[in-house]
């Protein structure tokens, strides 16, 4: 350790923080192996098959089955997005505290994390389908003899995207909620809030940037829905969403170049989203959750 | 030196070929150390070729692979040509197909071997029970289906194979004008299809999901080819008891499946491979290709009998198989599918003209 | 009157909790039914609009096995998997520190390369990568296929821990280093413990998105480094006849899989955080 | 909104309570008691204080009274009303956390206005009392901070501040004044028992300072391991602690081995170390026989005196007013003893004490 | 293995560190000077004490010594070495943080142990040691515990141990005592003391107890909106105040409004309220004209003397010890007044001053 000699007053201290060194694998992993293929597609993206170089943009906004499928997904994503933080939260917010069940509750809430977009359309085709479970027991009991229309249809694939992304959002925000130092909501208790204020007035707040990003990471898996959106939709139709449109360019078309296209626009659609909500994150409170000493 | 071969099938053909597959292997120890396979959904695979010859270092040998991504490839260039290239190694080999399949052959543009073939359909399945009187021609089955609503069901064309077929069936049914061109020459087909449209339910995505709801009994009928009647009522997914049949004066439109072989082999590698196709044509691994009916018949050669097959396969065949198709495919003529980017076109105003409409 | 309005309180707070459980039961429920669903099929030889099959094999578990040789695949997925968790979590819980911390030139464009991959679909990159890989020589081994399912797996993992990072105090981290630690020993004995439930949750959140990440698997994959989920789409996806019953037995097995390292990880970590648990009160001794 | 008119109107009927009334309440964690039996009766307009060592309960018994420890065993009572199923929040108590539980989200001000936005006062009022209660605590420069920028005896006033601008009919305080400076200390003091006073309200305050508990409160209940020792005025638990571990708590340092010659009443004669007699007074019914004689170190006095005897300083330490000295004595134990005048080392003292400020309890066991 | 041998070498190479010196150490928080120009050098095995007034910048110093805030400006120098671009884990020093700053996850005993599990030190040995340290402060029973399940105080005193257990070369405590009962209070300092001077450490402790600094410290440092004040023996600063504000902050609660009348040296004389005359020491160069007069209210003297003035009892809190007066005199501020005798409100009665007591400072602007 050299030792350092400088007058008094001015600072030698380094403007680079080392620690900022420990990002660098990560960045470094990314810059390897994202950052050239990623390029490489964007620049793809404007080597149309024909055309000039935003022709396949244009294509894309001027084909009536290509650009509505952004508002597809959007009506898609955003509501199942918002069921899914919403509900995850309520949840959350009844489970948090330690009780005997609660271990066992929120692993049965988890646990449809597990299923995997294929059983669950397979599920849903059998336990929602015409003969299945459900419309047997309707009928069973005299509830309701008409046909259960859940698959194949807008209701399918957002039904599906509640069952994954609910899940996930319940265990992101499960965890981020059990963060916060019970001492607060106590001391709020104590200055007369009660459950609903206390969960206004202090658990929102400080849950906000945590909430912010299980909505941003929820957002972006339901945008990119596919498999459930073929299987469980009417690709034809409603559920046509943009994954699907970039799928069908690049695997039947075989113009990758209008894919990329695509794939940007989905991702540039999601950043608009994302970083709005990112945005919004950093107007609130972030920072340590505790409230004094001890 | 012996090699180990990747053979990637992205057509479900391995059901009907890894038995003869591996049998090239144990009589061949001296070219071929270990033959792996995969599988793979056929659309992601031109790319992942691509992604390998650019960077000069192909590891797949021989790919197992319908229409679809045959022509993928021939579209990006992907494949390594075989004919007339190679033609030494298949001597008599457009002569020695079947002469229903041989037209199959020209869809290879000569980069691909036809190795199994089914004639396909369109056909209709039903529920005998239900189904008193069928119908006999199109504008039979779309009144049936108008005094029966929702009970015909069929599914996606860009999803089924069965759903395909019957798209690209309906031109030579209806009589229009042009069948190989869906933009201009098909304008019965499509008002036929928009009709049909009013008593359908709703079309799911998947042959799968068409027949569970046919076998439990929601639908009376459906679309269907030849290996997707015999197959899901050998499987049990549809009822035994169903059964098929013919719209009057319809054209096969016929579907096969190819070994192609990736640009970017060694010459011993590429020898090898060759070696194999060659001996995948003859008549005992052909005759493997009955298998459980699921690409019924499944050779694509002349003189592999039934007899031949294996007896398992030649049970099921015979407990659920169809004595008329022999009749039927003699009878009726053969068309091929429409070509890759006319069948891209067809999807695509399929779903905008038909199946959006479906949309709630 | 207060005795009523308190009441009154009380009874929305009853019918709100009333409200939620009732949510939590339908969910459960008809989630546990559809699974339940789908595990008859995959045991049945025919099931044709009855309450339970005619009659129950385990064949398509054992023909799905064969046909994909699924003992190799299942060991290329667990040790992908494993793999994929460990390290993005290795690199990307420290990573998510500093962005959580620290303030420095070039964050928002760092931010946007973490964000990018999560919303770009694998398309778009996907092909080049595999080239790069190829020439790299990594394609077709485990290594590439790790590395190719890090790139969305390891900003997943930092934007998930970066609020978990935020809510701890920064007076525990400066304890840790006036009492001696350096920063990776100040990560292994205070920061990993009590981010423990976060690092919980992005490792299984990982754990199921790599599971089912089908398209990078699939382009950087050789024949002996294919994963599950290849399979599975290809028995969901591919041309030809495949059994509704062989499907399913193909999803419960993938589901068996996860859902054995779920529990696994739930078994010895809490999702609920320390802090919590220690302060908040016990109800009754 | 008609829960915040029920919070007003709930409010407005406790601000009339008469007495609140714990009646054995007990907090066991993981089986051992945190506080055992508690029964105790708070009168309107009264100032308790809670005194005991560190880890005795005081904070549970607070956490108790505020709702937010379930008891394990007893009840609360407010006039006639039972409390104790009750939530904090229904309870309408004020209260100063030891550890602050400050929000930390929440500017100073909007952290002290909490519990009137709470009960639905109106903004512009909310403004006024925030302002006047920052005002009391001196933090009125730092109004628009976070917590987390504050130093630990503003987060204190802070948390002092929240507590006492909604005016509450019983008000909690757990050691509110620690971290403040001796100056602000004083003034605090001043100001809560101002506060108290205006308002009329009552005020449980746990405090580890005898002074402040000596200065500000009516009745002093003294705890020892979750078990109430005495509860009695400030001078009473001062100067006749009701056992000799009180009387070490209160600061009798000197306690000493003694046999109690002759017993007269209240007074008695004690033997020490040998042949030294002192007068003292006994603190229970003592046997003639073994006692300890407990002595505070500012009650010896330096100067010949009758009793007096004599000693040799040891140590002399400085403690502002005074010198704080260990004196070698007959006794085997030094003495502490304090002292105005400049005493060093070694200098030779005579020592004495007021026979009624040797109190005399029965032996240890 | 190698980071732990280095510490362990660095460790040792600062135990034999001869001065800390720090020069002209300041830190802004968002543009106030939370500490501005602090220098001061500390000799090894000295016993400093940081006294001031709640948010003077006490633990900004601290942290600024062990590295855990940047500073704004000046420098920090171990012997030769400049240590403050060093992050604090090379820097070995012990610190309790006032917010205790415990590990939530670990045990007690963990928790004590982690800076020697830090330094390689064998576990053996670390259980020894982190059992003696417990015993120090009185945990023992309660090592297997988590920090949230202990009270307040205890959670201070295993931040205590925590701290001294490493041994290290420099010792930061800030305000370590401010939760424990006066008992404890004075037995963990004379452990604090004793401990200091067996492992010949120095310690700089931040205190809001005037008591503690003057009992424990060798030096004062008296800080104001973090500047210095002054830096003296602890008889100094309590005794000979330099300005005024430091006198008030040092317990001279009685400020009065007087005239130098004559002045000669040190020795004055000032007259107040009219005509009373008193004499004085002046702390300051003083002009004859107006100044005041600074008294702590224990200095003032009951009874006839010289120099006596007349006053009446306003009001009597029971102080312990003494009463706490405030008595009505010529003055316009009523004069706080220690009395030992019982004393009710209404009495007369005589106070005078020594004139080396009363000590007369410049005005005011
Ligand atoms: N959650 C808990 N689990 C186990 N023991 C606990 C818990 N909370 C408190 N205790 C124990 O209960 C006893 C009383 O704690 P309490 O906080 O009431 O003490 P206190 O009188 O406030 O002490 P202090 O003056 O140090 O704050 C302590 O010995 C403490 O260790
Ligand atoms: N992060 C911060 N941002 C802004 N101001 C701060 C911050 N931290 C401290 N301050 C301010 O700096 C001043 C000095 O704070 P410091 O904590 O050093 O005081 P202190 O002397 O320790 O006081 P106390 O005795 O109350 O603990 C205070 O006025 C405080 O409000
Ligand atoms: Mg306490
Ligand atoms: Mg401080």
């Amino acid at each position: 350790m050299a030792v350092i000699a400088s007058p008094p007053g001015i600072n030698p201290r380094p403007p680079f923080d080392p620690a900022v060194l420990l990002v660098a694998p990560a960045a470094a992993l990314m810059v390897m192996f994202f950052v050239y293929p990623f390029a490489y597609g964007l620049l793809l993206s404007f080597q149309p098959a024909q055309g000039g170089v935003f022709q396949n943009y244009i294509h894309f906004f001027q084909t009536g089955d290509l650009w509505k499928t952004i508002g597809n997904t959007m009506q898609l994503a955003l509501p199942a997005t918002v069921i899914n933080v919403v509900c995850a939260l309520a949840i959350a917010y009844a489970t948090r505290s330690k009780s005997p069940n609660q271990r066992l509750l929120s692993t049965l809430l988890v646990v449809p994390l597990t299923l995997g977009t294929v059983l669950i359309a397979e599920g849903m085709l059998t336990y929602f389908g015409p003969q299945g479970w459900l419309a047997q027991s309707l009928r069973w009991l005299h509830l309701y003899e008409g046909s259960i229309r859940l698959t194949h249809n807008y209701w399918g694939v957002l039904i599906s995207l509640v069952i994954t992304g609910f899940p996930f959002a319940y265990l992101l925000i499960l965890s981020y909620i059990t963060g916060i130092d019970p001492a607060l909501p106590r001391a709020a208790a104590t200055l007369g809030a009660d459950g609903w204020n206390r969960f206004r007035h202090i658990y929102l707040p400080l849950l906000m940037p945590g909430l912010v990003m299980a909505f941003c990471l929820s957002f972006v898996q339901a945008f990119s829905v596919f498999p459930s959106a073929v299987l469980l939709g009417s690709p034809a139709g409603t559920t046509r969403v943009i994954a699907i449109a970039a799928y069908e360019a690049a695997f039947e078309q075989y113009d990758y170049s209008l894919a990329s296209a695509i794939a940007m626009i989905m991702g540039l659609a999601q950043l608009v989203i994302v970083v709005a909500a990112l945005g919004l994150r950093s107007m609130f409170y972030r920072g340590p959750v505790a409230g004094g000493k001890g | 030196q012996p090699v180990t071969l990747n053979v990637v099938d992205v057509a479900g053909n391995l059901a009907l070929t890894q038995d003869a597959l591996e049998a090239f292997a144990a009589k061949n120890p001296t070219l071929v150390s270990r033959i792996t396979f995969t599988k793979a959904p056929a659309p992601e695979l031109p790319g992942k070729i691509r992604a390998m010859q650019a960077a000069g270092r192909t590891d797949i040998d021989l790919v197992l692979t319908g229409t679809d991504a045959l022509a993928a490839g021939i579209a990006l260039n992907l494949w390594e040509p075989l004919l007339p290239a190679q033609a030494a190694k298949f001597p008599g080999l457009l002569d020695n197909y079947l002469p229903s399949a041989r037209k199959m052959q020209d869809l290879s543009n000569g980069q691909g071997i036809m190795v199994t073939y089914m004639p396909a359909g369109p056909l209709l399945e039903y529920n005998p029970d239900k189904v008193k009187v069928v119908p006999k021609t199109p504008a039979e089955l779309l009144s049936w289906c108008k005094a029966n609503p929702n009970k015909l069901i069929y599914a996606r064309p860009a999803n089924s194979g069965p759903g395909r077929t019957f798209l690209m069936g309906l031109p030579y049914l209806l009589g229009d004008k042009n069948p190989k061109d869906p933009m201009a020459g098909w304008d019965k087909t499509w008002a036929y299809l928009k009709e049909l449209n009013s008593c359908i339910e709703y079309y799911p995505t998947g042959t799968g999901a068409v027949m569970k709801e046919l076998g439990e009994g929601s639908r009376d009928m459906t679309v269907t080819v030849t290996g997707w009647d015999i197959n899901p009522r050998a499987l049990g997914v549809v009822p035994k008891s169903f059964k098929v049949a013919q719209l009057n004066g319809f054209t096969w439109v016929n579907d096969a499946h190819y070994m192609v072989m990736p640009k970017g082999l060694s010459p011993a590698r590429q020898a090898v491979v060759l070696d194999l196709m060659a001996f995948m044509l003859k008549p005992e691994q052909q005759a493997l290709t009955y298998d459980a009916g699921y690409f019924y018949p499944g050779p694509a050669v002349k003189n592999v009998p039934l007899s031949a097959a294996p007896q398992k396969s030649q049970d099921v065949i015979k407990e659920f198989g169809r004595p008329e198709y022999a009749d039927w495919i003699a009878k009726q003529p053969h068309a091929q599918p429409l070509e890759d980017k006319a069948m891209v076109a067809a999807f695509k105003k399929w779903d905008q003209e038909i199946g959006s409409g479906k949309a709630k | 009157m207060s005795t009523n309005a308190w009441n009154a309180g009380a009874l929305r707070d009853r019918a709100w909790r009333a409200l939620i459980w009732g949510v939590i039961a339908f969910f459960l429920v008809n989630v546990g039914m559809l699974i339940v669903a789908v595990a008859t099929n995959s045991v049945a030889t025919r099931w044709l609009g009855t309450w339970l099959p005619e009659a129950y094999t385990t064949g398509w578990y054992l023909s799905a096995w064969k046909e994909f040789q699924l003992g190799h695949v299942l060991v290329v997925t667990v040790v992908v998997v494993f793999s994929v968790v460990f390290f993005s979590l290795l690199l990307g819980v420290p990573a998510a520190y500093t962005l959580a911390r620290k303030d420095f030139r070039g964050k928002k464009l760092l931010m946007l390369l973490f964000l990018l991959p999560l919303m770009v679909p694998p398309i778009t990159y996907g092909i080049p990568l595999a080239t790069v890989m190829y020439q790299l020589h990594l394609a077709g081994t485990l290594p590439g296929v790790i590395i190719a399912n890090m790139i969305p797996a390891l900003p997943f993992v930092i934007l998930v821990m970066t609020p978990f990072v935020e809510q701890i105090d920064t007076n525990i981290e400066s304890a840790a280093r006036v009492f001696g630690a350096n920063t990776r020993q100040m990560f292994i004995y205070t920061l990993v413990p009590l981010l423990a439930p976060g690092v919980l949750a992005a490792g299984l959140l990982v754990l199921v998105r790599t599971v089912a990440m089908f398209e990078l698997t699939f382009l950087v994959a050789g024949p002996d480094s294919q994963t599950l989920v290849v399979a599975l789409y290809y028995a969901v996806f591919a041309a030809g006849v495949r059994a509704g019953q062989s499907v399913d037995a193909m999803a419960m097995i993938y589901m068996a899989i996860t859902m054995l390292w779920l529990l696994i990880a739930l078994r010895f970590v809490n999702p609920t955080q320390l802090v919590s648990r220690v302060k908040e009160h016990p109800v009754n001794a | 909104m008609a829960g915040q008119q029920n919070a007003a109107a709930n409010g407005a009927r406790k601000n009339e309570f008469r007495q609140l009334r714990l009646d054995g309440v007990s907090r066991q964690f993981g089986g051992a008691n945190a506080l055992d039996r508690l029964s105790l009766t708070i009168e309107r307009g009264e100032f308790i204080a809670l005194l005991g060592p560190s880890g005795c309960g005081k904070s549970t018994a607070l956490n108790c009274m505020a709702g937010l420890l379930p008891l394990t065993s007893g009840s609360i009572w407010l006039d006639q009303q039972r409390i104790d199923p009750l939530p904090p929040e229904k309870r309408g108590f004020g209260m100063v956390f030891q550890n602050y539980a400050l929000f930390p989200h929440l500017s100073v001000s909007r952290n002290v206005g909490f519990g009137l936005k709470m009960r639905g006062v109106p903004a512009a009022e909310i403004d006024r009392r925030v302002a006047a209660a920052l005002d009391t605590v001196q933090l009125q420069a730092h109004a628009g901070k976070l917590p987390g920028q504050l130093s630990g005896g503003q987060q204190q006033r802070v948390a002092i501040a929240r507590a006492i601008v909604i005016e509450p009919p019983l008000i909690l305080m757990d050691e509110p004044l620690s971290n403040l400076d001796a100056k602000l200390r004083i003034e605090m003091r001043s100001e809560i028992r101002r506060i108290h006073r205006a308002q009329g309200c009552s005020t449980v305050y746990v405090t580890h300072d005898q002074d402040e508990a000596l200065a500000m409160a009516d009745r002093v209940v003294v705890m020892k391991l979750g078990v109430v020792q005495q509860i009695g005025t400030p001078q009473d638990v001062f100067a006749r602690p009701a056992k000799l571990d009180i009387a070490r708590f209160m600061g009798y340092r000197n306690v000493l081995p003694v046999n109690v010659m002759q017993s007269d009443g209240a007074g008695v004669t004690v033997e020490g170390a040998g042949s030294l007699r002192l007068p003292g007074t006994a603190m229970q019914a003592l046997p003639l026989g073994s006692a300890v004689a407990a002595i505070r170190p500012d009650e010896i006095v330096i100067g010949e005196g009758p009793n007096a005897f004599a000693g040799t300083v040891e140590t002399a330490e400085y403690g502002g007013r005074e010198w704080l000295l260990q004196v070698r004595t007959v006794f085997d134990e030094l003495l502490y003893v304090r002292s105005a005048a400049v005493v060093t080392p070694g200098d030779r003292v005579m020592l004495s004490a007021p026979p009624e400020r040797v109190l005399v309890y029965a032996k240890e066991d």
